[in-house]
């Protein structure tokens, strides 16, 4: 069934700087791979839009195996940003994803300022019709150099985005680490820099063990935990960027359904991503726009905005200073 | 519960028949009409441990051991939390199937006459659909089968095997590649090509008796993946060659270019 | 069944400063209470040591409700150090304790350097003989005053401990937050003040929300996460503490069971405690302990110490800078 | 597996019974001597939602419904993914169950000659030991007992009930408590004392008119729980008296001093 966007009752649009995406439900980096392939188990134009996997200058391979570690509820991987790099991305992969009726935001990783911004100009000078921009992965745990050395340094988040800023017109994202004492700083210095976006978060360092042959199970010793054993952090972390800034979110992590989802908006977020759940069901996106509609329809909801921002904390709570 | 929907999307497959063939061996056939009128030898299924739990959270990557009207098997080794579950499954329950997926043998191909099985342990589930093949085209073949011992042993559905165990409790004394080495000492040899699923280490062993004998040999791999689907890049191996664009340089994804290799293909 | 301690050839027991425990197994703060309730359950002369509920000076009611959030494999709490207070704790919880053939650490929580001091003070004066040591939590993400403040400034951390230092012979351990950029620099303050060990992790803050009254689910909004989710995230920083500095750790986060402590012990704990699982089970410790025994002589290991900081890293790896 | 060990630790129980009472209601009946032989009334059972899974991971509690030999019933009302799971348990299948745990009904105490209970939802579960007490004992009661409408009364384990349904389906038409109202406006009435257990908003209502009539009421609470036995502090109820220590000023803890309280002791 295909889900009725912005007809009806409740309009699922939502919009974010000068882009209107047709519902808030896209789907993560590094989770949907290019598209093409998940396109054979779902119809990806009904999903809000489709941030693709993180690409950089030139090809990368990925990290040696084992890349994937089941967890309690998650997921560890330590995939090292393997990818078709840029040209390839922009012959090949944009092209194949301008057939579909969805928005399409590119994530980028590098691992210098430079770099970064070859990357994105490359692609803008390539840019397709459905391309509505730039989401900047500062927050890779799974590679040597760049990731999160850049995502932990709250002065080299800002320059980074101030470097980009001009270099395009459309959506600047940046995607942010939870690996940080706070994550308000960095959600402030988006902001100053002018990113139209922050998305929050990206996969919380874990490890796990052999206890039989006593050597890390992913081959780079740590990698990064997703799925719905980090929704609770996730969750946090969107109210407390929320709380300290009014840059819009993007919130991410653990998301399975539309009532998880719901939680993202309001905290804060005004779209979400879903991760780890594609791999368990690739058509998990257009299952969860149909419960969001639904959800919205028995909550008397109209619209998306009418969610997001909406926590309601009890009077005695907030006179404690909660 | 809806039994089927689309072709290519997750499917709630109910399950008509659940038999233990072997100790920690239980075979599971489910009601699944797209899977059967379509899979072909060397794929999997990639099966959910159970419906509506976070953990275990990811599906569990099984070959498609036998097809039958609408109706398909697949062979369940305990080996840990998703493995135990779903081999309690019991008959009326439901089974969250997405399939069929991953690259068939490449049982077409015409760079041999006569095909040789190598099977070990629950490698024996790849082997099925591509003997029906065989037998049904007569395509010259024999399997050669090694295990443990005797009770270890799931041939409901091959054909011409020879048997090898490691303590001799039935055929040959030894493992089916020293069997299979000693049969290709013995003379010509026609065009043969060697299908091979088994533990890591009768596939090295595998592949080092066709360099030798310098004939063809596919190998089907198991790693551990999080999709399935080719969007995770969660499940490569070390290749040899360069060509393979999608994933870089260095490798291949098992779920969607495997789980079958041809040995030239891989560093195993 | 009574494990058989140290006798056989596998020998359970540790050492850690100066004091003996009879195997590596604690029950972490906050998941027993002050054992009594938990005596009904199993046999707590079993474990290798209690780390009792935080004290602070004066008794503390905790949290209004809701305190308790189930999440996936996870909970979410949000107690607020409800305790009796140090003077109810020396008077009736110490001595209750002291009758069991357990090692027992006093874990101090409070909102100044000053209360720290008195707390462990008093304490000190009214020790009992199985009174280890103290525990010194830095790292409560539940209380508006004191907790996360100090747990993530790595001055404040050091300047307490070397406070507290001098005051004791007995162990002194400090419990860290998972909360920060990089756990290192707490773990090297701690050594460098004189701490006999660090205890790794705390909680990681979470949140949940109520979709259809669009409340936080607990009171205060946030609260801390723990359970067998955050198990990978308490591994990952064990082994970034054990990489970057020497100072003995105590492991936490998520373990139900011996292998997931082993996984501990082979990143580089020398103890572990088990929190949340005791919940589920409260003769849980009783269990790790035989099925710890029983993994031990599978593997020809004879004492913990054997199993402690015995990480294999793959060549190639390292090679690549891993 | 033991189906038995330590009297006070947790226990396998094997399921002997299922049955369906209403709809969205589950009887689950399990061998379990140790608690068979000690539970009270008003006691609970913490019960694992599913053995060996991580989520969900705690506990849920459940009043024991009924005791028959060595076997225990609890009530099963389909609420959220735990409750769901358990209403699922087919005989043969084992509960993990820990208990007896909570404090019984005071209902020994002498403050009373006869008995009130006010009964709603599946709060009906703390009602068959209390009520099988007064009968064996011979103390003067009666049951008010409040539902939507008729199919949703599980009464098999009452006596003396008093129906009262908001649409008028079954007995009196309106709240149980209105229907008490009415009865206590009547009259006379001889030192009685509610033992209530249904919905907040019935407890509230059944404090008020106790207050209103100046009688003793005793009212019993759910409220969501980590361990059940008194070591996590996650189950806290607002008093309003000041002697608790255990739990610092403010609060009881509901799993060890409760689940039920008399009505002078909380603020709910
Ligand atoms: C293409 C393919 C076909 C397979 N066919 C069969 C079959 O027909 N019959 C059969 O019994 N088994 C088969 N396997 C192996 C089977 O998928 C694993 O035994 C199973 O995933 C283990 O899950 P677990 O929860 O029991 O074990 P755990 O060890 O608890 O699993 C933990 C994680 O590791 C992964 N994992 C562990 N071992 C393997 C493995 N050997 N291969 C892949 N992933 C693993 C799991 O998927 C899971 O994500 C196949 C694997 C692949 C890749
Ligand atoms: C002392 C006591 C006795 C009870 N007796 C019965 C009984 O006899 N029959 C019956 O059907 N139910 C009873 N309940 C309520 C029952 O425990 C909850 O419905 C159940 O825990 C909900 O679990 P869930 O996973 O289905 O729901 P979810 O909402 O998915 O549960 C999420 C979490 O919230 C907790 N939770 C949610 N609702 C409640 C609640 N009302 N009370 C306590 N915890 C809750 C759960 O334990 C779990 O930790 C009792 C509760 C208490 C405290
Ligand atoms: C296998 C895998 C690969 C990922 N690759 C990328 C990536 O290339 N770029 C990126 O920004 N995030 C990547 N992520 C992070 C996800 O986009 C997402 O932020 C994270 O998984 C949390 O969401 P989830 O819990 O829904 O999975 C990856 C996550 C997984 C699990
Ligand atoms: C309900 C609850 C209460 C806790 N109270 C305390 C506390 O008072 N002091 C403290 O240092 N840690 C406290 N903790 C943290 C635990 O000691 C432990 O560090 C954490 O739960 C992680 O371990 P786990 O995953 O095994 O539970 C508490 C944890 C829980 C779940
Ligand atoms: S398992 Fe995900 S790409 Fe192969
Ligand atoms: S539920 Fe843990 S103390 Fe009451």
């Amino acid at each position: 069934m295909q889900p009725s966007n912005g007809t009806g009752e409740v309009n699922l649009k939502v919009n974010l700087g000068n882009v209107e995406f047709k519902n808030p439900i896209l789907v993560a980096s590094g989770t949907f791979g290019y598209g093409s392939e998940a396109a054979k188990f779902t119809d990806i134009s009904n999903l809000g839009g489709i941030v693709t996997k993180s690409v950089s200058w030139k090809p990368r391979p990925g990290n040696y195996p084992r890349r994937i570690v089941e967890t309690p509820s998650g997921m560890l991987n330590s995939i090292g940003l393997a990818n078709v790099g840029v040209h390839v991305f922009v012959d090949e992969k944009l092209p194949y994803l301008a057939e579909f009726d969805t928005k399409i935001i590119a994530n980028i990783a590098a691992s210098s300022q430079e770099e970064y911004c070859n990357v994105l100009e490359h692609i803008e000078s390539h840019a397709t019709p459905n391309l509505a921009g730039y989401e900047i992965n500062v927050s890779c745990p799974n590679v040597k150099d760049g990731g999160l050395s850049f995502g932990t340094n709250v002065d080299m988040v800002h320059e980074l985005t101030s470097a980009l800023r001009p270099l395009t017109k459309r959506l600047l994202i940046v995607k942010l680490t939870p690996n940080v004492t706070s994550v308000a700083p960095f959600a402030q210095a988006c902001e100053a820099a002018g990113a139209d976006a922050i998305s929050l978060i990206n996969t919380v360092v874990g490890m796990s063990v052999d206890v039989f042959t006593h050597k890390p199970r992913l081959a780079t010793v740590t990698g990064g935990l997703s799925g719905p054993a980090i929704r609770p952090i996730a969750v946090a972390q969107c109210y407390n960027a929320r709380k300290n800034s009014k840059i819009p979110i993007i919130g991410i992590g653990g998301i399975t359904s539309a009532m998880d989802a719901m939680e993202f908006f309001i905290v804060g977020a005004s779209l979400v991503q879903l991760g780890t759940i594609n791999f368990v069901d690739p058509d998990a996106g257009t299952k969860v726009i149909n419960d969001l509609q639904e959800l919205m329809k028995q909550k008397g909801v109209h619209s998306v905005d009418q969610l997001t921002n909406t926590l309601v904390i009890e009077e005695r709570m907030k006179a404690l200073g909660w | 519960m809806t039994t089927h929907r689309l072709a290519s999307r997750s499917t709630l497959a109910p399950v008509t028949e659940r038999r233990q063939i072997a100790p920690g061996l239980v075979v599971l056939r489910f009601l699944h009409p797209h899977i059967a009128s379509t899979v072909e030898p060397g794929q999997f299924v990639n099966v959910l441990p159970k419906v509506g739990f976070t953990a275990p959270l990811l599906r569990r990557p099984f070959s498609v051991y036998w097809i039958e009207g609408e109706e398909c098997e697949i062979i369940i080794q305990d080996h840990g939390l998703g493995t135990s579950i779903l081999a309690n499954t019991q008959v009326g329950e439901h089974l969250d199937v997405l399939g069929p997926l991953g690259s068939p043998w490449r049982y077409k191909s015409d760079d041999f006459d006569t095909a040789v099985l190598v099977v070990g342990g629950v490698g024996v589930a790849a082997m099925p659909l591509l003997t029906k093949h065989f037998l049904k085209n007569e395509v010259p073949f024999s399997t050669y089968y090694g295990a443990r011992n005797d009770t270890l042993f799931a041939d409901e559905y091959l054909a011409k095997v020879r048997y090898a165990t490691d303590d001799g409790s039935k055929g040959y004394h030894g493992t089916n590649i020293s069997l299979l080495r000693d049969e290709l000492e013995k003379g010509s040899h026609p065009r043969i090509k060697l299908f091979a699923c088994g533990p890591t280490k009768m596939m090295q062993a595998a592949i080092a008796l066709a360099d030798e004998f310098n004939v063809p040999c596919e190998v089907s791999l198991e790693t551990e993946m999080a999709c399935g689907v080719g969007i995770c890049q969660g499940c490569p191996v070390e290749t040899s060659v360069t060509e393979n664009v999608t994933s870089g340089k260095k490798f291949y994804l098992v779920c969607t270019q495997g789980p079958s290799f041809l040995k030239e293909q891989i560093v195993i």
